[in-house]
């Protein structure tokens, strides 16, 4: 049975959107590069679940497996002065962006070289040199950082964007109606993605919200909307684009609402079956079929640009990436105890002791 | 309840004081996210949802400030709601209906209305969790008139002091700390009490130095007072139990004969707990009954780190405890906390 | 120029709806009590005006002259075990649903046997007795409690409402976004009463909101709205009824715009058109026809009900009843010193010192 | 700015240091409820949004939490934004971006980047307005490291701390109060100052008594010293200025040679500023050199009243610190706190 069915009709329907994802008019190079960075992410993921598993990771993950479309599809047209925030399961916004592998890993476990310097974890990444201002774990906190970040844009001049990626669950919090009125009123450069995987931890959208549409908020703060089915990588692209690039132009904010599912559980490495409220194993595996990397993959053998035999080399080149990022990460040291005062103050030079 | 159990564990202790509101008073009801979910407030609310039905206990949207609003209004309507926060740092989206509103209402309507709310805040530290999901801020709650907060550090307590809490009329800020869900009190019979009549406990008596803390501090002075002890010191424990308000008088009374104060805090120092144990007592107490300056030990003046080795070296230790405390034994007179 | 045109429409300018109110249907006896109270609030909330010119009354007094007809009409169908909540602006919620009109002076003037004991001042109200429970000014706070209470009926099962009012202004607080979504889920037996009189403080709606439609949020959030000229007690009590009957019956919430203007400055006696940023005295000469006691009252006497001389009649009770409570409350004593501490906790009884 | 002025006025000293800091920096820029109306922050930023222009004196939604999460957002990216809170309780909507955002967000990201954001809360009592319009909470946040938190006492000190809080690379919250809006300090021109290295100031010298105060406080324990000087007694007065990070050292010095101490603060008291100064001094003194038990003046333990006879026994008052004093100096090392 599917959940909440008003509101996003087919979209929320595991059923729906099985078949290979539409790639017409795209290149083959773009299509590769996005099926290899859905890629990284995937077994980037899949690593920081087996790390958790054996007990290196301690931090808590939280992981995307299934949800990799939206970020590489919205950063196609992001640059690295465009200002991009993220939540708690942001590895896939990190590094489709082109965050670091090795310091992400190294993050993960908490040393000293991760792009956080080992003091963040899964929870707080960073990458600012290429635009990822950060991530945090309370929920929907970025979103009005997220804004300001368009604002001084703005003030800027320079046609530079900020992204804000959310989740349904924090759509209930009041801050994003705040932030949604303060972008539209000011005519912010920010485009808000709302990757709705229709769970808030253990709780289903149908649980918590009257609709399962999360765009309807957009609207009522008369901030143009698009809604797609998230794990069609070229549908999230032409979306987050044309509303990027109207962003740019001085239109003011946009909303992309991406609609998907998270393999595992909210967080770590379960799938949850088992403890979600009402998450069944069947939606799950109806869910699967609608994998946004085989559809995208199967498109493309579909189309005749590339064979098998490519895409196990492409797929063996991104899993030797992230092998090797998790063994760099493995080897390197942790922050000295010292580091706990490092950075609580921009400088402690002149500081009270 | 506790029957047929050998000792109390402090996580189904609030099990159990759960199931006895519920089961009893039928207007106790708890609202709060993770309610329905097997993991979020660890074992502590269990199946509650089953034995009481999802109208009671009931499992919300991420609204942290509706959520704790909707509490504070239903008490004002003849409802003992508690509204559990599974993490203390998310509750600070709340804290305008903790503060402004449930902490001031009896009084901004010359006492015509009680908000009788219980506001569960869950300490959940460790775990390379990091900054913003490891925060004690007790602190902050014990400031303000109107909001009782009470401090759990026994299993005992910990059923007891919540069920005194929901039948208390006024808002009560209840925190309870992760790291001591395993710790057991002795088995004991549920003991309705006035929460207003509970005072701080002496759990030691000693004469050489007085150690004060709550919740999980409590547990980190015991241990190190056993360990004093093997070294032929002998300390007071003082478990505070509640927080606001504080009441500072057995401290004080025990510092005149021990003439040694250290108070311990699992939150940070500046204008924190284990100072305004430091100065209810030096503003009441002769200073000639003091053998040593007083001192605190809390949280360094920096956020929560994540990785495993920073954590260690970030929470005040039981080795920290006793080293402080034979210092300021063994120091005489002597101030050891200067820079 | 009427502000923000989209929207609201013909609602928000105040060249429309200066005709004579429509009372067909209604009895004589109903519109005179309708009338009579709307006069018993403008003449209290005129003496308060006076009150704080000659500097007898020091407390902030926000003064909804001219938003009458809205607390008049909700109130119709409340009964005493309904619950009500009000904000900054509230003498008229209170009164409407029958609060104690000496006690309320005596408040405003912070004495003793005022209706808060002397501890609230004209921005923190009670009258327990007749269901109003409570108003306070941190703007927006008192729309989750309400849904709480709301949340107590409908676990009593009685039947009975809650109603919370609120402003333009607070809908920009996401604390009542939050409130929404919840009442939305649990189908709470709720009336959200937004007050829109186009201003908070000296902002109008359109320097701070995209749309002057405040219902936009209530339909977001998949609940059922009505929006009507407020300065109409009849429109307001038609569409009230209908959502709090609805609710009664375990319908859930209901939303009812009202749209109005107030008289005077945010706060204090002034009219602000100096000091209002887009606050102009055309528009306020214009609103100033819209009113809701006047169009009543010209509905009345073109339909034969009342001559001149009997509303001259009653107009002149109320003023009597409120210079009465006025002197009673001068009279009255204030709190002893004392009592600050009388009601921190519910019974100091047992007590810490 | 200050030219042609005999004295500096604390409300236009404010309104001075805006004008500095939009005058001189393109990336300066303030945002906040009232910024346009006359009315809101007093005359503290009268008009400047005619002299810089709405787009970078903005006046906002009432949305306390999304406002300061911009501000923050935008300090990330090159800005130096003031986010102005007309009143403190208002403020309390937003903590979670205070605290748990931009006090963190140095450390969570291992330094690799610094909210340079000033929030500016302004603390207006009396006039009868009331328990939500009322509070000086600033004891909350000199609990949070990574959050400077600056209390100006002085118009000066009103001009050039605030510059120097908006050129510092750290989220600083800057509280003003209402009180002190037409106090005077000598004129002076403008000194660009490194927050990091501003330190209490001794406002007086004295050798029998220590006062400390901060803001409004200052004044009153100011106007106190002057009368128990008529009286013989000679207080010492320190103004702390910077309440996070705290340094108490100057009062360290100053009780070791007056022997008292007494703390007095606009806010509550358990868990205060003025308990800090207490136990931060007590832990660093040898206690042979108290004279007398240290003491503390601080808010009654209620919400603020409204009625003005309520109002005047609410708040702290010269004649209370003055007696308080002289029975700290005439009666010897007795504990006055005593209940
Ligand atoms: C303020 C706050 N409240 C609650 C939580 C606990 N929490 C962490 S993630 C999460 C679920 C959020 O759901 P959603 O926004 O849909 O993101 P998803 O997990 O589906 O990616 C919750 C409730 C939190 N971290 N912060
Ligand atoms: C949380 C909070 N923020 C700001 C204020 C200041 N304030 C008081 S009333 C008001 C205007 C509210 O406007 P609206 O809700 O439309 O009510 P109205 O005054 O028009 O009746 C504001 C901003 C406040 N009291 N509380
Ligand atoms: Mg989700
Ligand atoms: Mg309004």
């Amino acid at each position: 049975m599917p959940i909440a069915p008003a509101g996003l009709g087919p979209l929320s329907d595991p059923r729906c959107f099985t078949e290979p994802v539409s790639i017409a008019g795209r290149s083959h190079e773009e299509l590769r590069a996005d099926l290899a960075m859905m890629l990284t992410i995937r077994f980037a993921e899949e690593a920081i679940a087996e790390l958790v598993e054996n007990g290196e990771a301690r931090c808590p993950c939280h992981l995307g497996i299934g949800q990799e479309a939206i970020a590489v599809g919205v950063s196609a047209n992001l640059r690295p002065a465009d200002r991009v925030f993220g939540a708690h399961r942001s590895h896939a916004h990190y590094l489709a962006l082109g965050g670091d592998l090795d310091a992400m890993m190294a993050e993960v476990l908490g040393k000293d070289v991760g792009c956080s310097r080992g003091f963040g974890g899964s929870m707080h990444l960073y990458g600012g040199e290429v635009g990822f201002r950060g991530s945090v774990p309370i929920v929907a906190a970025t979103v009005p950082i997220a804004a300001g970040a368009a604002l001084a844009a703005k003030m800027d001049g320079n046609e530079d964007v900020a992204v804000s990626y959310f989740g349904d669950g924090a759509a209930e919090e009041g801050g994003i109606h705040e932030s949604l009125n303060l972008a539209a009123i000011m005519a912010l450069p920010i485009l808000f993605v709302c990757e709705n995987n229709l769970y808030s931890s253990h709780l289903d959208i149908g649980q918590r919200q009257p609709s399962d549409r999360i765009a309807r908020f957009a609207e009522a703060h008369c901030i143009p909307a698009r809604v797609v089915d998230g794990n069609d990588v070229g549908a999230v692209r032409e979306a987050a684009t044309a509303l990027v690039e109207h962003a740019r132009r001085g239109g003011g904010p946009g909303f992309l609402e991406a609609v998907t599912y998270r393999w595992r559980g909210h967080v770590g490495p379960k799938e949850d079956v088992d403890v979600g409220v009402r998450r069944s194993a069947e939606d799950l595996a109806a869910w699967k079929k609608r994998d946004p990397v085989g559809r995208l993959r199967a498109a493309m053998i579909a189309r005749g640009d590339v064979g098998d035999e490519e895409l196990e080399a492409l797929a063996d080149e991104r899993r030797a990436a992230v092998q090797s990022a998790v063994e760099a990460a493995r080897r390197a040291p942790y922050p000295p105890a010292a580091a706990l005062h490092r950075a609580v103050y921009a400088d402690r030079g002149g500081d009270i002791g | 309840m506790a029957e047929g159990r050998e000792s109390l564990v402090y996580a189904e202790a609030i099990r159990d004081a759960f199931r006895y509101l519920l089961g009893r008073h039928p207007n106790v009801f708890a609202i709060g996210q993770g309610l329905w979910s097997p993991w979020y407030v660890g074992s502590s609310m269990r199946d509650l949802d089953k034995e009481f039905g999802a109208a009671r206990v009931i499992d919300s949207p991420v609204s942290e400030l509706a959520c704790t609003g909707a509490a504070i209004g239903a008490s004002l309507c003849g409802y003992r709601p508690i509204v559990v926060h599974p993490r203390m740092d998310f509750m600070l989206l709340a804290v305008d209906q903790i503060v402004n509103q449930a902490a001031k209402w009896s009084h901004m309507f010359g006492g015509q209305a009680h908000p009788a709310v219980t506001i569960r805040a869950i300490v959940n530290r460790g775990g390379e969790q990091g900054a913003q999901h490891s925060q004690a801020l007790h602190a902050w709650f014990a400031h303000i008139p109107g909001l009782r907060v009470v401090m759990p550090a026994t299993a005992r307590d910990a059923r007891d002091l919540l069920i005194a809490s929901v039948m208390c009329d006024d808002p009560v800020l209840y925190i309870d700390d992760r790291w001591l869900y395993e710790t057991r009190s002795p088995a004991s019979a549920i003991v309705e009490t006035d929460l207003r009549q509970e005072r701080p406990a002496v759990l030691r008596e000693g004469s050489d130095i007085t150690l004060v803390g709550a919740s999980f501090s409590t547990h980190l002075i015991s241990e190190a007072a056993t360990q004093l002890g093997e070294a032929g010191i002998e300390a007071e424990i003082i478990d505070l139990r509640i927080i606001n308000p504080l009441d500072a008088e057995p401290v004080v009374r025990s510092v005149e004969r021990t003439g040694r104060l250290l108070a311990v805090d699992g939150g940070w120092q500046t204008c924190g707990l284990a100072g305004e144990v430091l100065a209810a007592t030096c503003s009441r107490l002769d200073p000639a009954a003091l053998k040593a300056s007083p001192a605190r030990i809390s949280l360094p003046d920096a956020p929560a780190p994540t990785s495993a080795p920073l954590e260690k070296a970030y929470y005040p230790t039981v080795d920290a405890i006793v080293a402080k405390a034979r210092r300021m034994v063994m120091g005489g007179r002597v101030a050891h906390d200067q820079a």
